[in-house]
């Protein structure tokens, strides 16, 4: 499908009408995954690890078993063991003899938070006590938490049997190092070489969790004949089908997943959890079992994204030509393989036109969490590093960051060095935006600074359905089975097909449809919801049209050629022989059932031609020189979203994208005892911003359209977070004229580094 | 486990008899803000709850020996919104405003945040600089302490068995009095202090302060009194000198800890500026009060 | 276990329930009278998302014991809209796209309601500062608080 | 023959080779003969690669046509949060 229509043909995409399941929103009505009870449920816990790293020696569930109330209890026994099998399952590719034990722990726990058993019980109390009850012997082990260490070849195991892969020959030693990755372009050295300035550095950033507001929560409900129900809030349920299905060797058939409201997500909800273990209990119970997460397991036992360990070098000519890139990339994994420095290591340097470039990236487990996705995995990390050389590197030449960029941006028949040649972006138009945009020449006052950063985003697009049924008075049900995760998706493919259809927004009903209703849709992630999705929705749209024609054709007894479809009415095509009253949608919902058969359209599409999303960000912080405090005085988000279908849900995702990277600059982060337990796993110390912490984050909306989605779209969710944490480290440099490399750029660490500049001890 | 039973007596008398007779097994729950919240972690385990709420004169504001009587279970809402008691003790509402959020406010209680015994209190050391005086009942009658007498280190407090802190009283007001109470927090808010510090000093008609109490929270296990920065600010017009004094003497009052939430060299570093700043908003504020 | 018989008022009707003492009015709010637009974002007074109205006082319901409920009165996201009329808060967090996933909004609407009803006319740091005690993950905040403000506006107008 | 570009990050289970020609007219055809010439990349091919044919990339689209003289890039796969 390609873009045909221009802005000024549209009448619904682009406007701002009020979204679907709003009005459930705002009056309490939405039910989410903690909203959803059958008669009869149990309440489902969970027992996890107070160690970092042990090995389990026994598990004595009896005691737990004979408590009044208790009707379940399930460990590693009930569970089939699996073998190495990897499958393509949300953000990277997962290893279900890693999926398995990561939901309930086998020969070892490998984190503080690690499941080990689970019980169902007749009320949240007594589950608590039957928990209380649950004897585990464990054999505590040293543990590693951060990065560097974890690559030490001395540094604790947490698998025997893990060899780097990547690297040959093979290594004859175990390592933490799970996998290195290297993509290479030209002549590094040579590069280097040519440089007239080199700037070299290297950075740290700290694990952030995706902080949803909304703790996991499902609900599983079993029969004697072996069907399941499930009831959860996630970010793809036919992919949680799919995984319960593996985890517990069930038919995929016999599970049925329906996907609650989803009160944010943000990556952390693509990985299934108690989804099985609530399966498990409800087989083991014969009664519904209801598991929702305290708080305090989210930070525990939910994947937070990595932290990192990032070197970079840059190269350039004194007339601001980058000749080198060099970068490694170390990231946390947390307990097993699978962090997201592939996709980090791809997109480092790739916002520039580069002929040397060189990125080493390694995979690494310790003990912590496994980590998740989290917008635009592993981007944000690589792009602080690489967009704060990138600013050092125009300081030293005395070229204005804009500008420097601008030298060396990537454009159309740009050659990746992960891939293949940039088609139509607009990149180059972020920058430009940017540069013209008045903050950029806004005064400044004393202890305040200015900082530019960019970002990048592959953009995906993956397995979709929809179905667009004619309703009998004109009105249309659209299905579709791509989530909508909060952005407002449901609200963008009803326009979509409204559009198509020539009808009125308001007379087409979007839902998303279960795992039942639809083919498989794969999860709602990569910025693929509006763009995959509105694919299918408008091919379905599309061919619900061509059924409409025939239809008509054969009502007015005209050759299907001489019938237009135009504003929501069959007409005579133009310059046709054949003339005939038109119908509009509704006469011909009245008549379908009874010339053939109720009128509708399907799609199901693995959607191809995502397009990528860059942005460009500008932000002004003051620091107190007195405390080390950063205030975040004045953000704006410039962003190439293809086009917005509904600009007010885009500029939603910008400004909320901004200010989840915000709070990874500036105090989020994740606090382990010497003991490997996490100390701040809540709201209180786990800080994300609040709204007296922010300015109104101004928003410009870049429209250059993806020429492969039929209204240009490329996805815009995951672009914005991406280039906070340089931004705001940047505008603090120019504050200061201190550089910082570790984050979270928290008051203690700020006032230390103004003390050293000073020469003396804070 | 033994279930927990929940009491809400009518009279002091009553939540006394029922708190002694529980040999440590009860708590009293005032706003419940930390109490919930240490039940909920299972850092304890109360077999008893005593509710106090429901006792006479517990909840209210009065005016009282040319000062104030603020009952135990008087919320920060009410302080906050009691006009004249803010005209008369703007710092002491200051430290109370920074309880946690607007939702929290509405339930946590003076009295509670007291006897939480947090050293990162927020009220605590804007009612030790404006010399409080706790109303203490117990088993053998009443009986009244300076509010930086209770606490006694984290999570404990002086209070006997069967102890309950009955209401705070704030002395009567010079004029040109004025105090105020600071934190330092990551965040703008909802954050707990990483330091605190509260100044109430009164100034004579030459504009010398005569009078001057400092109190610093969360630089050691308990809200301090530190009568030496006080000293720093008494006979002077509170001008550049003495503030550098004042940090100083307030630096060297300080034992704070390394924790998850702020570096000792930062708590250290961070208390001076914080009581030189608070030290300068009591200096305004007593200008501006003419009693 | 013995559990406590609680009377109460909510949204305008009598109700009772039992709860242990342990259990929370938001327990008891979502549990036991299904009233569920009440959400638990953190169970510690941190997030807001379980924001209620008590006797007037907003206040964390997961700060609040059921039996601390006895003969007060509660008022809930459900009782916000009346009839077939959205409050003015409601329709402008709709017209404003105030929210995204819609968990943290029952209680910022329960909390703005509560901030307008005390200042009609609240600046936008008043707003912020007022609304510091309930996070929202989606929005960054800035449609949120364009539409407390554009509710004020049109309700100092009505 | 389409001229096969394989990225750098492969060249561990390739002996270093990243560039060749084949004779394939689509995804599954390229993924088997690559299977086949490096069997050690053969376990990651259809999970974890994605291709790039004249400049479209193609993820899980094995029957995608590869026209001769087509330019391809095979490299990892790509999804997001």
């Amino acid at each position: 499908m390609s873009s045909t229509l221009k802005p000024q043909d549209l009448k619904v995409v682009g406007s701002r009408p009020l979204r679907p399941d709003g009005v459930d929103k705002v009056t309490g009505r939405a039910r989410y995954g903690a909203d959803v009870n059958l008669s009869g449920q149990l309440i489902g816990k969970v027992l996890r690890s107070p160690h970092a790293h042990a090995r389990i020696l026994a598990i004595d569930t009896s005691l737990a078993e004979a408590l009044p109330g208790v009707k379940a209890v399930v460990t590693r026994d009930d569970f089939p063991d699996m073998p190495e099998e990897y499958a393509a399952a949300g953000e990277l590719t997962i290893n279900y003899r890693d999926v398995t034990r990561n939901m309930m722990a086998r020969e070892k726990v490998l984190y503080d938070g690690h499941p080990v058993a689970a019980v169902a019980a007749i009320s949240e109390s007594i589950a608590r006590q039957a928990l209380a009850l649950i004897k585990v012997d464990y054999e505590v082990l040293p543990h590693v938490i951060d990065v560097r260490e974890a690559m030490r070849p001395d540094a604790p195991l947490l698998h025997e049997a893990q060899y780097t892969e990547g690297i040959s020959p093979r290594p004859d030693r175990p390592s933490n190092i799970a996998k290195r990755i290297e993509f290479s372009r030209g002549d590094v050295a040579a590069g280097f070489a040519r440089a007239e300035v080199i700037v070299e550095r290297e950075f740290n950033t700290q694990p952030v969790h995706q902080g949803y507001i909304e703790p996991q929560a499902c609900l599983a409900s079993t029969t004697e004949d072996g069907q399941a129900e499930l009831w959860t809030s996630t970010q793809g349920h036919f992919v949680f089908r799919a995984q319960c299905a593996k985890l517990l060797a069930m038919e995929v058939s016999r599970i049925r997943v329906t996907p609650t409201e989803i009160g944010g997500g943000f990556g952390g909800k693509n990985n299934i959890y108690n989804e099985p273990l609530a399966i498990a209990l409800s087989r083991k119970s014969h009664r519904p079992v209801k598991m929702v997460m305290s708080r305090e397991e989210v930070f525990r036992a939910t994947g937070p994204t990595s932290g990192g360990n990032v070197k970079v070098k840059l190269g350039a000519t004194k007339d601001g030509r980058i000749t080198a890139a060099q970068a490694e990339l170390n990231f946390q994994a947390g307990a097993y393989p699978g962090s997201s420095v592939a996709p980090a290591s791809m997109c480092a340097f790739t916002r520039y036109d580069l002929d040397n470039v060189r990125v080493i990236g390694h995979d690494v487990t310790c003990n912590r969490p496994k980590v998740a996705a989290y917008r635009a995995p592993g981007a944000p990390i690589a792009a602080f590093a690489v967009e704060s050389v990138i600013d050092e590197m125009a300081a030293k030449l005395a070229i204005d960051p804009l500008e420097f960029r601008l030298k060396n941006a990537a454009r159309e028949g740009t050659q990746t060095y992960y891939g293949p040649k940039f088609g139509t972006i607009g990149y180059v138009e972020t920058l430009e935006a940017a540069r013209a945009h008045p903050h950029y020449r806004a005064p400044l006052g004393p202890n305040q600074g200015r900082g530019v950063a960019t970002g990048f985003w592959f953009n995906i697009g993956g397995e979709t359905s929809a179905s667009v049924n004619i309703n009998e008075d004109g009105t249309v049900a659209l299905m579709h089975g791509t989530l909508d995760v909060a952005g407002g998706s449901r609200a963008a493919m009803a326009m979509m097909v409204a559009e198509e259809l020539g009808i009125a927004y308001e007379h087409v009903r979007p839902i998303v449809g279960d795992t039942a209703a639809l083919g498989f849709n794969f999860i709602t992630a990569g910025s693929r919801g509006t763009f995959a999705g509105g694919m299918a929705c408008v091919a379905a749209a599309r061919q619900a049209i061509e059924r409409l024609r025939h239809r008509v054709a054969a009502i007015r007894e005209v050759p299907v050629e001489a019938v237009a479809w135009q504003d929501g009415c069959a007409r005579p095509a133009e310059g046709s022989a054949h003339q005939f009253a038109p119908m509009s949608l509704a006469e011909i919902g009245r008549v379908a059932g009874r010339t053939g058969g109720t009128i509708a359209g399907h799609a199901e599409i693995n959607a191809q031609g995502a397009g990528p999303g860059f942005g460009t960000h500008i932000v002004d912080v003051e620091v107190d020189r007195e405390t080390g405090a950063i205030r975040v005085l004045r953000y704006t988000v410039v962003q190439d979203v293809g086009r917005a279908i509904h600009p007010a849900y885009v500029e939603g995702q910008l400004q909320g994208g901004a200010v989840q990277g915000i709070g990874w600059a500036l105090n989020e982060e994740y606090v382990y005892g010497a003991d490997g337990v996490l100390q701040n796993p809540g709201f209180l110390d786990y800080r994300i911003p609040v709204a007296s912490d922010l300015p109104f984050i101004d928003t410009v909306i870049v429209e250059v359209p993806n020429p492969r989605h039929p209204y240009g779209v490329r996805g815009c969710g995951e672009v914005p977070i991406i280039a906070p944490l340089a931004a705001i480290a940047n505008a603090v440099a120019q504050a200061i004229g201190i550089r910082f490399f570790d984050l979270p750029l928290s008051p203690p660490r700020v006032l230390r580094a103004i003390a050293e500049a000073a020469g003396g001890p804070a | 486990m033994s279930e927990m039973r929940y009491a809400a007596p009518k009279t002091l008398a009553a939540a006394v008899a029922l708190l002694a007779g529980a040999q440590g097994r009860a708590r009293v729950l005032a706003g419940g803000t930390d109490l919930l919240i240490q039940m909920r972690t299972g850092r304890i385990k109360p077999e008893l709850l005593i509710d106090i709420k429901g006792i006479p004169g517990m909840g209210e504001i009065v005016a009282e020996r040319g000062g104030y009587r603020v009952g135990a279970a008087v919320t920060g809402m009410q302080l906050i919104e009691h006009a004249d008691f803010a005209k008369r003790w703007p710092g002491v509402v200051d430290g109370v405003r920074l309880i946690g959020s607007i939702q929290v406010k509405g339930r946590a209680t003076l009295g509670g945040n007291l006897c939480n015994a947090s050293p990162a209190a927020d009220s605590v050391p804007a009612l030790i600089a404006a010399g409080a005086v706790a109303c203490i009942a117990g088993p053998d009658g009443a009986r009244e302490a300076a509010v930086e007498t209770v606490v006694a280190g984290p999570g404990k407090t002086s209070l006997a068995a069967g102890e309950i802190v009955t209401a705070l009283l704030l002395p009567p007001r010079p004029a040109h009095s004025g105090d105020a109470y600071l934190r330092f927090t990551p965040r703008s808010e909802m954050d707990i202090a990483v330091v605190g510090a509260a100044v109430n000093l009164t100034l004579d008609a030459q504009g010398i302060c005569t009078q001057a109490r400092v109190a610093l929270g969360a630089v050691a296990s308990r809200a301090l009194l530190v009568p030496e920065a006080a000293a720093a600010l008494i006979g002077t017009r509170v001008d550049a000198g003495a503030l550098g004094q004042l940090a100083a003497a307030a630096r060297a009052a300080s034992r704070p800890i390394d924790d998850k939430r702020g570096s000792r060299e930062f708590r250290l570093s961070t208390a001076g500026v914080m009581v030189c700043r608070a030290a300068e908003i009591a200096l305004e504020r007593a200008r501006r009060n003419d009693g | 276990m013995a559990r406590h018989h609680v009377k109460a008022t909510v949204n305008g009707d009598a109700v009772e329930f039992l709860c242990e003492t342990g259990q929370t009015l938001l327990e008891a709010l979502r549990d036991e009278l299904h009233l569920t637009g009440t959400k638990e974002g953190c169970g510690t007074g941190d997030c807001g998302a379980c924001s209620v109205m008590l006797d007037g006082r907003l206040v964390c319901s997961c700060l609040v014991l059921g039996v601390e409920a006895e003969g007060r009165s509660i008022e809930t996201i459900e009782g916000m809209a009346v009839g077939e009329e959205l409050h003015p808060l409601q329709q402008k967090f709709l017209e404003h796209a105030a929210l995204q996933c819609g968990i943290c909004t029952p209680g910022i609407l329960i909390a703005a309601r509560a901030l307008l009803e005390r200042n009609p006319d609240p600046t936008e740091s008043e707003v912020r500062f007022w609304l510091a005690g309930n996070l929202c993950r989606c929005t960054g905040y800035h449609k949120i608080v364009e539409a407390v403000l554009a509710a004020a506006r049109e309700m100092r107008a009505a | 023959m389409a001229r096969i570009s394989l990225s750098s990050s492969l060249a561990p289970f390739t002996g270093g080779e990243t560039a060749i020609e084949l004779d394939v007219a689509n995804v599954r055809q390229l993924f088997a003969a690559l299977g086949e010439r490096y069997p050690e990349l053969a376990s990651q091919l259809e999970t974890e690669l994605a291709v790039a044919i004249d400049g479209e990339i193609y993820q899980d689209a094995l029957l995608q046509a590869i026209a001769d003289e087509s330019e391809v890039f095979v490299f990892p796969k790509i999804a997001g949060g």
